[in-house]
């Protein structure tokens, strides 16, 4: 299933960007991130467990910046592992300034689920994955914040 | 034991036991719990068997590591891939080229190819753990695009599949008869349809497949419990590929539950078995859990019919048609491409249709391997010829019934041979049509519809014509290849009279609720003049019985003909044996002077001179001193029947390809709620002739379940697969068959014209032909009338899909066109 | 059907429930089990440990006030509801969980259950919206009362926080209502449904189009007003094999005005 | 006080059975595996098919959807209980007489099924026969003889 959408952030571009690309910034966006490896500056391994309020559903995710164009433009290829589930994930984002200030960010997903949990059906997963999504937007938001507040 | 006692009310004592409803042997022990099916058989230190699954549809497997699996505590041991490449040959394939050469092993080989596909074994001390330790095992994959849409299977750029084969195209013919061309010369109209697509399905039998599988070291022979439904079948695929001869593959079944088609190719699942108990040296337990069922096993074949173009006379005669049928296999070739020709044998459905092409192809796609499923094949073939005729009626302004009655082979035609040279048996088509009509009162149609048009509902009466050809000549596989060395059919029956009189039935066949013990009894019963309850039919299929040939087995609805024939050749031997023995016991009285009555043998004009058949085993089996010697008589009695089959002409493609051709008329009635596209089916008759009937009630039972299961898969049931290869529908939540409040209110109706080939004029029965199916697709197409005109296209019709085609009727899918011929 | 390892406990008392869940993040409420124990199953979810709540009496019980508030025990099966005298104050509840799955599913099934699972096909999750019920929440820190708006958060998440337990659902008096829904089969799983109440005024709650039910409040009873606040709303329902997302927003306005029809009808 | 296995004492068609058991294990698997008791079947795994029906201190559930720790201290009837000695009940004859079963697979579930309505309702409505038995799957019989088996042991 494929979602995108739009933000738009107060910082600068390159306040943007630096967050974007900061893993340990990164994994504090993440829902449910209890370890963090940053193995060399374009591949990261995390364990998450995303919190489903039927017990939550721990993944190794793996993630790789497959293509990057400082500082406007990253697409990274996730890779999830999961008992009951498998996810594959292709991200990118695009940074523009905003017609009235700050950075404007466009963003696509296009999110994959296998195993049992996918057989719970989209009806399901649309909504917790459109809601994951908000919540790392969120946290974003805050990581911006923070690190524009640093610069 | 079998024995039963006869409810009084429901049967007749004293009048033949074959054409009354007696109440069946198994019922006994199956409302008590007291059936065995395979999931309750347990052994002594037995293991847990899971297998490890693909998430993927299609990916290259880059590794597989067992070791923390086999590491974990309770763990007996694992099979991999690798392994039962070693320890085995590919499955032999049934394909001519190039589907011959795909490479077919009882675990992915470096590479899966559909979603649920097994890649490891992993064996445990209890079943949570064995699937706890399938969580161990890791595998890496290299994902390649999954292959989902049969049209698009064979366009440049595809993914292969199978590089053994070179591509997706896994067989391809074309069957040709009579004069296309002078046929769409001779007509005044030509339809032409652009695509019609049969679903995805398969019967979900409620028990899934299993198997409890033993080695004996000292012998080498394999005792395989199990459920699955053509053993003969199984033990020729299992044999060659494990490299041992047959009879080292002892099958053994009692209870099954369900099976419908649907457990006739679990023999990769046993060959993990077996190869597991010689690995581990304990007997092997595997459960098949509903999920994994609906990922894995023995779908219905898939079919698409494109480029269609139908000859028809103004007046509805219908001259001929041509179309593309493209099968969609799945993964693996497991029974298949049998289905390429197992249609023909119903080629003109139930018309006087004389000029048909078909140009057949199948491909493989990322999808569960397709199987047997009730109507097999058949059922797809006669959709298609139902929704010719409703769609020929519907663009001509024609009605469906008068195209139907001018169209159907007539009763004074039977037997008839088709163009392909099938011989329907019997049967008088016009007259179930008017049965079904009547009992919906079809009469009064008109004045229903309006009814429901004021309380906002468009109702559409439908038709579905269909046939159950019973009894296979296996010499139609040599239209798939050639090479083969198949043909005709067999089954098997002993009938023995025991030491103190006990007449013990042994079947090849392997009932999965046909009730065959019964029906058997019945047959014996009236030859031995004796009660049903004197008769044991020994419960479920036994390799080492002896009593089951090649073809042995419950598939194709045949036991009526195949089964039962063997059983009278059977009991009818040992009838002339025992009154060969009482003439001698008399002192040489000839066998025409004596008759068999209330479980005796006598002299006809001195009844007091009777012999019981307690004094008959006893004096063969233990008190024979002084009997001629040249008696040749054993009371223990092999029969196998073998029906009257010729090879078919594999060049014409022509011959008789089924013995009998059970036929079903079904009318639906439904009322759709165009707000919603929600339908209820107010109205269903159900007709049946199959011929002589040994028990209406379970002839009657047949014709239900059938019926049942066809209307889940007109309005619900659907294996539908998302772009990557994805199971939408992998269990009973999103899979919704009936149940008790979505069942309509039902009428049934029976003819019975006896067939003239069988020994006892029944017809095979049972798997329907898809009526149901055929009947709701016409009911949705004929309410659609003037409201859009969308062209019914699919074979299941959930409350979307009709949404969408009252919304959108001419961009829901079905394009049809006519021009003058 | 095999579930992993799990731990086991059936306390007597809500306090011991409460601090059970408190001392192991990874431990769940077990209420009738007919969702969780089937996710368990699939190991599509794996809690630590279960804490069961069919040992605590209090849980259960249907209450109905003289100004015909109606509090419902969360551990109160669909069954007891369906049977209960006093739930017929407010019918359209018994009658809706009449419908749901089949008679084994509403023996153990409970309303505590149905809510705080909130899977979007769920029946009262929009039902309980609608009727403007209000949920008390316990925790270690004593007991909190949420509105419906406040209390389902997303898909198998409520404002039922780690350590605390619902008790019970609240719902004011009222005839005026309504519930419509197209399901898969015969009383199957919804496929969309609408709830409506116009007790004073109409309230319509969507369910199946999102991870929380949608509640709009239409001007008034008429279906021309109920269509609008619908596409006020701008719905974006989840497509799935049942239903794409355009059928689901259509049956959304559908099925909302016949549910404002039968609550105007029972008013 | 949280523990992954527990002794339970669980009554089952009059017997009394103590045994441990993981909390994982769910009812059905230790009746039918730990206790032999075979009668009752596995159809699914979501909890749709009803072969699994039991009555648990006199409720009728699906006993895939019910840990084996929730029966302690309960008591089971499964369809092993219904007969009285090898005489069949008036509703196990009725389903014999009216060939309500085939594969007999989902027929000890839709036996207790039947059970449980006709202890509650002993003259059930039509309405109320149909909708007692839409929680077990048959895939043979279309249920038309089903429910005739079961409005003739009514009345």
């Amino acid at each position: 299933m494929i979602v995108s959408g739009d933000r738009t952030f107060t910082a600068s571009r390159g306040a943007v960007w630096g967050v974007l690309n900061d893993p340990a910034a990164m994994a504090k966006t993440m829902p449910g991130v209890q370890s963090f490896d940053v193995h060399d500056p374009t591949h990261w391994t995390a364990n998450v467990k995303i919190p489903l309020g039927l017990g939550g559903l721990r993944m190794k995710v793996d993630m790789e910046k497959i293509e990057e164009r400082e500082p406007d433009f990253a697409k990274l290829a996730i890779k999830g592992q999961g008992v009951g589930a498998m996810m594959r994930m292709e991200t990118q984002f695009e940074l523009s300034d905003a017609p009235d200030g700050g950075t404007a960010m466009h963003w696509t997903a296009d999110v994959r689920i296998a195993g049992p949990v996918g057989s719970m059906g989209q009806r399901v997963l649309q909504p917790i994955v459109n809601q994951q999504v908000q919540q790392v937007l969120t946290a974003l938001d805050r990581e911006v914040k923070a690190a524009s507040g640093r610069a | 034991m079998t024995s039963t006692t006869v409810a009084p009310e429901q049967v007749e004592v004293g009048k033949a036991w074959s054409g009354q409803s007696v109440p069946r042997k198994e019922d006994k022990r199956l409302v008590q719990g007291q059936g065995v099916f395979v999931d309750d058989i347990k052994r002594h230190g037995m293991g847990y068997l899971h297998f490890v699954r693909s998430p993927y549809a299609h990916a290259h497997i880059t590794s597989i590591d067992v070791s923390k699996a086999e590491e974990l505590p309770g763990v007996y041991g694992t099979l991999t891939g690798e392994e039962v490449a070693a320890l085995t040959d590919p499955f032999f394939q049934i394909s001519s080229a190039p589907g011959a050469n795909v490479k077919d092993f009882s675990l992915a080989v470096g590479k899966v190819r559909f979603v649920g596909e097994a890649i490891v074994a992993v064996v445990a001390e209890t079943r949570e753990l064995a699937r706890d330790a399938s969580e161990l095992v890791e595998i890496e994959y290299e994902p390649i695009d999954a292959v989902v849409d049969a049209r698009r299977a064979r366009d440049p750029g595809v993914p292969t599949i199978h590089e053994d084969a070179g591509g997706n195209l896994m067989w391809h013919g074309v069957y040709e008869w009579g004069d296309l061309d002078a046929a769409f010369a001779e007509a005044d109209r030509v339809v032409k349809i652009d695509q019609l697509h049969f679903h995805r399905f398969n019967s979900t039998p409620l028990e899934c497949d299993g198997a409890l599988v033993e080695f004996n070291k000292g012998t080498g022979q394999w005792t395989i419990h199990t459920n699955n439904q053509f053993p003969g079948f199984a033990a020729i695929m299992m044999g060659p590929a494990m490299r041992t001869g047959l009879d080292r593959l002892r099958f053994v079944t009692q209870d099954i539950g369900g099976g419908f088609g649907n457990k006739i190719t679990s023999h990769p699942q046993l060959v993990v078995c077996c190869l597991l108990a010689r690995k581990l040296g304990r007997p092997i337990q595997w459960t098949e859990w509903r999920t994994d069922f609906h990922l894995s096993m023995s779908h219905g074949n898939e079919r698409w019919f494109l480029d269609t173009e139908v000859a028809v006379k103004s007046d509805g005669t219908l001259l001929g048609f041509r179309t593309k049928a493209l099968d969609d296999a799945g993964a693996w070739l497991r029974y298949e491409p049998l289905g390429g020709v197992i249609w023909a044998q119903v080629t003109p459905g139930m018309y006087k249709w004389r000029n048909i092409r078909v140009d057949f192809t199948q491909v493989a796609t990322n999808k569960a391997p397709v199987s047997p499923n009730r109507g097999y094949s058949r059922m797809q073939h006669l959709w298609f010829t139902e929704r010719v005729i409703d769609i020929v009626a519907h663009e001509l302004d024609l009605d469906p019934v008068e195209v139907r009655k001018r169209n159907y082979i007539k009763v004074e035609d039977m037997p008839y041979e088709t163009p392909n040279g099938c011989v329907y048996d019997s049967g008088d088509y016009a007259q179930m049509l008017d049965i079904g009509l009547e009992l919906v009162d079809h009469a009064n149609i008109d004045q229903r519809r309006a009814d429901a048009q004021t309380r906002g509902k468009l109702l559409g009466v439908g038709i579905g014509s269909t046939l159950d050809s019973g009894t296979n000549n296996f010499g139609q596989s040599r239209m798939i290849n050639p090479e083969l060395q198949f043909s005709g059919n067999n089954e098997v029956a002993t009938v023995k009279l025991d030491i103190f009189g006990e007449i013990v039935v042994t079947l090849g066949t392997t009932p999965q609720g046909q009730g065959h013990e019964t029906t058997a009894a019945q047959v014996v019963a009236d030859i031995l003049k004796c009660s049903v309850d004197d008769v044991n039919v020994r419960a479920g299929h036994d390799s080492y019985w002896n009593s089951h040939a090649g073809f042995s087995g419950t598939y194709a609805s045949q036991f009526a003909v195949t089964g039962l024939s063997a059983v009278k050749g059977a009991t009818e031997m040992l009838a002339a044996e025992i009154k060969k023995l009482a003439g001698a016991v008399f002192g040489g009285v000839p066998e025409e002077a004596l008759e068999l009555a209330d479980g005796t043998v006598r002299i006809k004009d001195n009844p007091e001179a009777a012999l019981p058949f307690m004094a008959c085993g006893a004096i063969i089996n233990a008190n024979n001193a002084g009997l001629p010697e040249d008696l040749g008589v054993t009371l223990n009695c092999r029969y196998v029947y073998r029906p009257p089959f010729q090879v078919p002409d594999v060049e014409r493609k022509f011959g008789n390809l089924t013995l009998t051709y059970a036929t079903q008329i079904h009318v639906a009635v439904i009322e759709i709620d165009p707000e919603t596209g929600y339908y209820d089916i107010v109205d269903y008759a159900a007709v049946d002739d199959c011929g002589k009937r040994i028990n209406p009630q379970i002839v009657e039972g047949q014709v239900m379940g059938a019926t049942a299961q066809a209307l889940g898969a007109a309005v619900h049931e659907n294996f539908v697969y998302d772009e990557d290869g994805n199971l939408l529908t992998p269990n009973f939540y999103d899979y919704h068959v009936p149940h008790a409040l979505d069942m309509p209110p039902l009428a049934t109706g029976s003819l019975e014209s006896p067939s003239p080939f069988t020994p006892l004029g029944t017809k095979g029965m049972g798997e329907g032909g898809g009526a149901g199916i055929h009947a709701v697709c016409a009911a949705v197409q004929d309410a659609l009338r003037g409201h859009g005109d969308a062209i019914v296209w699919d074979s299941c019709n959930p409350y979307h899909r009709v949404w969408e085609m009252l919304n959108d009727p001419k961009g829901a899918g079905g394009t049809v066109s006519v021009t003058d011929g | 059907m095999l579930l992993r390892e799990v731990g086991y406990a059936r306390p007597s008392s809500l306090a011991e429930a409460i601090e059970l869940l408190r001392a192991d993040d990874g431990a769940r409420a077990l209420a009738g089990g007919q969702t969780l124990i089937n996710v368990m199953k699939a190991r599509a979810g794996s809690p630590d440990a279960l804490i069961d709540l069919n040992g605590i009496d209090s849980l259960r019980g249907i209450d109905l006030a003289a100004d015909g508030t109606l509090s419902i025990g969360a551990m109160t099966t669909y069954s007891e509801i369906v049977a209960s005298a006093e739930a017929r104050a407010r019918p359209i509840i018994g009658e809706v969980c009449a419908q749901i799955a089949d008679v084994q599913v509403r023996n153990r099934g409970t309303i505590g259950g149905n809510i705080c699972t909130n899977d979007p096909t769920n029946h009262l999750p929009p039902l309980m919206a609608a009727l403007g019920a209000t949920m008390t929440i316990a925790g270690a820190d004593g007991e909190r009362t949420v509105t419906a708006g406040e209390f389902f958060l997303g898909v198998y998440l409520t404002a039922v926080a780690q350590g605390e337990v619902l008790t019970k659902v609240t719902v004011p008096a009222g005839r005026g209502d309504g519930f419509a829904a197209v399901t898969l089969g015969v009383d199957g799983t919804c496929i969309a449904s609408a709830a409506a109440s116009v007790n004073g005024s109409v309230t319509v709650a969507l369910g199946c189009v999102d991870a929380v039910p949608v509640v709009v409040e239409p001007a008034s009873a008429s279906a021309d007003d109920v269509r609008a606040a619908i596409e006020a709303a701008g719905i974006d329902p989840p497509s799935d094999v049942h239903a794409s997302s355009a059928y689901r927003a259509h049956l959304s306005q559908v099925l909302a005005v016949r549910a404002v029809n039968q609550a105007q009808g029972a008013a | 006080m949280i523990s992954t296995e527990q002794t339970i004492t669980v009554t089952i068609n009059g017997t009394t059975y103590e045994r441990e058991v993981a909390a994982r294990k769910l009812l059905i698997h230790f009746v039918r595996d730990d206790l032999d008791l075979t009668g009752s079947h596995i159809g699914c795994d979501t909890g749709n098919c009803g072969a699994c029906s039991m009555l648990v201190d006199g409720t009728l559930v699906k006993s895939c959807m019910m840990l084996a720790v929730q029966a302690d201290g309960a008591t089971v009837e499964t369809v092993e209980g219904l007969s009285d000695g090898d005489e069949l009940n008036r509703l196990q004859a009725s389903f014999r007489e009216h060939h309500a079963l085939q594969c007999g697979y989902c027929t000890p579930g839709m036996l207790m099924s039947a059970t449980a309505l006709l202890r509650e309702k002993p003259s059930p409505s039509d309405d109320e026969i149909r909708k007692a038995l839409q929680g077990n799957i048959c895939r043979c019989t279309g249920y038309w003889n089903i429910f005739e088996a079961v409005k003739a042991a009514a009345q």
